[in-house]
């Protein structure tokens, strides 16, 4: 059922990105999302960056509908239905997240609820530039150990982080990767934990209209992401030719980038 | 135990459960996905000339129990890019009913030798869609063009040519007659039920498109009206669909006049799953109710029915 | 807190919420008890020429919480012996909306002059009822003849004329303009959708008379759409009916166009207390939503209305 | 929500009135009805005789449609919907029934219920002639002390039952009366009981259709009988003209009683 709430807080958190918080009853867990409607503009498939009885959105700017979320002042009302989808299992384990740009927007309640059940965490947070690295301080506030890596090597590695993970997985034993940002990325991390036998998670996003498993829009492979995902392991996704191969764009057809890493939000 | 396999006219199907269209359509991987899962076959989303993005979200709204409403707006990739979909269920075997729709006859026409040449084994007509502007209902609602329409494909391709019929008009079953007198092989009944939800503290529609339609529990007593009487007025077969959830509801459109059913919003209560448990259920029901078989309970609850 | 009292064009009524016509309408105690039990005014039965017993039972059939179908085939006492039964409410003050159905144009003239006798503070016109042969619906499909049979009332009446239009047509809001085109004062929307259950054991229809109308929740986004489209097409006033059963519903359909609403099946949800208990809720909702009142309410989900 | 189920035994309990069993699982109390569909003719309120997991009507002869119920055979299908109404209250009382015809059928399981609970049952059972009197000797086996009136005096008191009914409410204390049969026969039974302050409770009939407190047709002053009833006390019905005096047809017409007990179902 949808509910519509009223935007208690707004945090800007890059010059791209903001946080709104509110406050809603239904329970969610790290990893789930909701459907965000914006209204006169779009409705807009969003995971949970807190999941807390204040619950928040992180959103980064890249569209006429992501934009306009990112500039809604406090007071200013959504709709939402959900929560949908599954989530991260945070267990007592070594974890290492993985994520670029927004993407660490669903990491973040992700890595807080590890560390809450007694896992450790290290995260590997990419952004185009020093400013626009999403939460370094919230997770280290939340006990994880942080590496940085940057586009434009103005913070920590310079380069992808995709980097920073194949060393990380190559030093130390974790037990599992948390992953969420440009499918390439994603894809390349897959790769260099499958030799270490480390499982995988990944959060996907695909074009999303109904969240209930009719539409098909959101289909990838054999699965729908609103109901079989957000969140898929590793195995689930290496097979498949979409994934850091095509989308589908609204209409159904299958978009091919043109370049890896070609999309903005790319970390 | 009686078997499932039925015939809508000669073409055969391994139960009388299909996939509706507009539902888990748009992607070959999807269409295979709900057959594996246990439908007797799949009909895709409704496909156009060019490639549409379909109304801006919120296109979906949830109603309970009782059903959805939904203004998709058509999106389809369009029947230059869609082939490749269909190509990939194919390849398994799967029986694909090709949805199409279209402003006129002429452009019905020509998607229809486009989708025919996909190997589709038959196609529907979508003359029914509720809320799209010189399309769908739209057109679909003049039994004139109807059987205009019907008519001009029926001279364009070879397979069988199915007619979906919005339950939106004062009586369904003469555009259902229509189509007959156009030379559809069958018909399928029903689309969506115009409506629409309003937010009372946003002040507005819900749906980006306003009017949408009206899916699920909500609407089989609707649907099951309209094959009653769409049995009583013509004598091709029927396709049964409207709020189907259950062994149970397939009986009841088999024995209003259906020869097989669709399903839709129904997927989105329990999975793609139902496929497989309805098709696993309903033998023995079939049995408990003296049916040897989904034919022998087409339209049986009409007093004094003629086979047909 | 907002008041509650509205007007259907010039008529008053100390709230919107009415009872709809054929639920509770039979006795003068029980329309007297609706009102009593906090119902803003009360529409009668639909009454005829003559006393008809309806349909044999079953008249109706039960879907969970979806709603009802019924097919009770517009049994009343005729015109003759009804008076007495409104009498009793008028004697108490309750504003009684005396609701008519008849074959053509010229019963429709004597049943009005008749049912204004009584006391009625208005007429409403049932071209409606979706089972019932010759009458309802069959009459009220066709615009020319809604037009004519609202032209014949309006002409043999000073009472305001409201006509109760059936959501079983391409277009309702086509068949409001008619009546609006007639002289109507007021549109009532919307009546119950065609429908029908089987029964898989019996092989029969379950309702006796085979097709029924549906109401209840299932029916609100349909009843929600009619009212959204005729305030679009007419500047009389439109009364909303379909699937009321909480305050919210009532501001859809006030924000959806609807001046006053009519409340039916959800009588047998939750009893007549149902009245009370929206009436209740109604004020507080109003408040919250920035509303002094219903009559602000009224279309205000139309982007960029014209008060009408 | 409806039920379909076959007759597993009938019973001739009269000449015109037979007892038809079915297994249904609903729990339902003494004193409710169902909605029977018989397939093809029509379907009737009919008060529950048997209430326990086997259930049962027991059905007189009166139209077309209770004529066809009382042909049906074992095997017979029908349809059921119900339990609906209120019940009677089976306490630890001394009880006077007071049944007219094919009324005592729903006092009967009401009696069974109020031995149950300890209390005392006497019942005065008024019938047409000795071989209409219904359900005598299983009021016995219950432990009820049983006293009968018949119209033509072949078996017990020859005249109307309410003669019994206002001796044995002279002679002896009782808590409550329970009484079911024609409305005249109420009406007296009411109007013997009340200048003894014993309260009544009768069970009373009306026209049906929905049975779901929508259609109006069992209307009764300002109650509807398959909602408020069928079981009113006595406070409520005194007042009612309707009561004894009128009830309505199919249409909502008004229908007069030619005479008093002119129903032939009178006791
Ligand atoms: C489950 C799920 C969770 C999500 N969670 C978040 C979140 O927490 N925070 C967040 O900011 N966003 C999230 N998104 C993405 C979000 O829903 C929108 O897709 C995004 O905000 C862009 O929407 P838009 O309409 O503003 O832009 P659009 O108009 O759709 O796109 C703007 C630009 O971005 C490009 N683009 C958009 N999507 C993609 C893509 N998938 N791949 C490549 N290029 C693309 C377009 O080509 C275009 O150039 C999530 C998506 C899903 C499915
Ligand atoms: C709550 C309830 C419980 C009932 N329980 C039982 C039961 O346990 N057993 C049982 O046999 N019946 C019971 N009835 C009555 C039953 O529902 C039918 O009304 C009855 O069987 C007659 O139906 P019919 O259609 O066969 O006859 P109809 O065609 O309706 O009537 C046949 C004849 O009986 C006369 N008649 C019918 N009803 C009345 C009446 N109320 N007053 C005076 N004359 C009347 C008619 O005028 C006609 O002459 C109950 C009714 C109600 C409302
Ligand atoms: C999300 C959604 C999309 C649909 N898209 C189409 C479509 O593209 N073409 C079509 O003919 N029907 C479409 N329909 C209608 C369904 O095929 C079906 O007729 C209707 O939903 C009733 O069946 P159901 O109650 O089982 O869902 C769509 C329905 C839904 C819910
Ligand atoms: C049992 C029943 C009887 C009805 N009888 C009439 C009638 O006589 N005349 C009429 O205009 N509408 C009749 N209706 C339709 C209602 O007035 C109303 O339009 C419809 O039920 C939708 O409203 P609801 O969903 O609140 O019930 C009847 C509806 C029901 C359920
Ligand atoms: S968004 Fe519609 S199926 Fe996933
Ligand atoms: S039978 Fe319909 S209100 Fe009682």
């Amino acid at each position: 059922m949808r509910r519509i709430v009223a935007i208690s807080e707004r945090v800007q958190e890059t010059p791209s990105t903001a946080t709104l918080r509110f406050h809603d009853a239904p329970p969610a867990r790290p990893g789930q999302f909701v459907m965000v409607w914006i209204p006169g503009e779009d409705e807009l498939p969003m995971s949970l960056s807190y999941v807390g009885p204040s619950k928040g959105i992180t959103v980064k700017r890249m569209g006429a509908a992501s934009g306009r979320l990112t500039e809604l002042a406090v007071g200013a009302r959504l709709g939402l239905r959900g929560p949908y989808g599954n989530a991260f299992d945070p267990s007592p384990a070594r974890i290492l997240l993985v994520g670029g740009g927004s993407g660490t927007a669903v990491l973040a309640p992700a890595a807080e609820a590890a560390r809450a059940a007694g896992g450790e965490v290290t995260a590997a947070l990419g952004g185009t530039t020093a400013a626009e690295v999403l939460f370094a301080d919230r997770l280290l506030a939340a006990g994880a150990r942080v590496r940085i890596a940057t586009d434009d090597g103005s913070r920590g590695h310079a380069g992808y982080v995709t980097d920073l993970a194949a060393e990380l997985l190559a030093a130390e034993p974790f037990d599992a990767v948390w992953s969420c940002g440009p499918e390439v990325m994603m894809r390349k991390v897959l790769e260099a934990a499958a030799p270490r036998g480390v499982p995988v998670f990944c959060s996907v996003e695909r074009q999303m209209k109904c969240a209930l498993g009719l539409c098909d829009a959101c289909a990838l492979g054999p699965f729908h992401v609103c109901t079989d995902g957000p969140v898929f392991p590793a195995a689930a996704l290496r097979p498949l030719e979409e994934f850091a191969g095509f989308q589908r764009d609204a209409s159904g057809r299958r978009i091919f980038p043109r370049s890896p890493g070609e999309r903005s939000r790319a970390g | 135990m009686a078997a499932l396999a039925v015939k809508v006219g000669d073409l055969p199907f391994r139960n009388p459960l299909l996939l509706a269209s507009g539902i888990w359509g748009e992607s070959g991987d999807s269409l295979l996905g709900a057959y594996t899962a246990g439908a007797g076959g799949v009909v895709t989303k409704s496909i156009g000339s060019a490639p549409r993005a379909g109304y801006p979200n919120p296109t979906v709204e949830e109603l309970g129990r009782c059903g959805f409403l939904n203004a998709m707006g058509l999106p389809n990739p369009g029947i230059d890019a869609y082939p490749v979909e269909i190509a990939h269920a194919r390849a398994h075997g799967v029986p694909v009913v090709g949805s199409l729709f279209g402003h006129d006859a002429a452009e019905f026409a020509r998607l229809a030798g486009r989708m025919e040449a996909t190997g589709v084994v038959a196609l529907e007509l979508n003359l029914s869609c509720p809320h799209a502007e010189g399309l769908g209902a739209e057109v679909g609602q003049d039994p004139d063009r109807v059987r205009e329409i019907t008519r001009a494909v029926r001279a364009a391709v070879r397979c069988p040519v199915w007619v979906k019929i919005t339950p939106n008009a004062a009586a369904p079953e003469e555009l259902a007659r229509a189509a007959e007198e156009g030379g559809a092989d069958a018909i399928t009944a029903i689309n969506t039920v115009r409506g629409m939800a309003i937010d009372p503290t946003l002040r507005r529609p819900v749906l980006a498109h306003g009017l949408g339609g009206l899916s699920g529990p909500a609407i089989k007593p609707i649907g099951l009206a309209c094959v009653w009487k769409i049995w009583e007025a013509v004598r091709i077969p029927v396709v049964g669909v409207g709020g189907i959830g259950s062994a149970s509801d397939v009986v009841e459109y088999l024995l209003a006049g259906a020869a097989a059913v669709q399903i839709g919003t129904a997927v989105a209560f329990e999975g793609i799953g139902l496929f497989g448990r309805i098709a696993g259920e309903l033998p023995a029901l079939l049995d408990s109710l003296g049916f040897d078989g989904p034919a022998a309970a087409v339209g049986a609850a009409h007093a004094g029915r003629q086979p047909h």
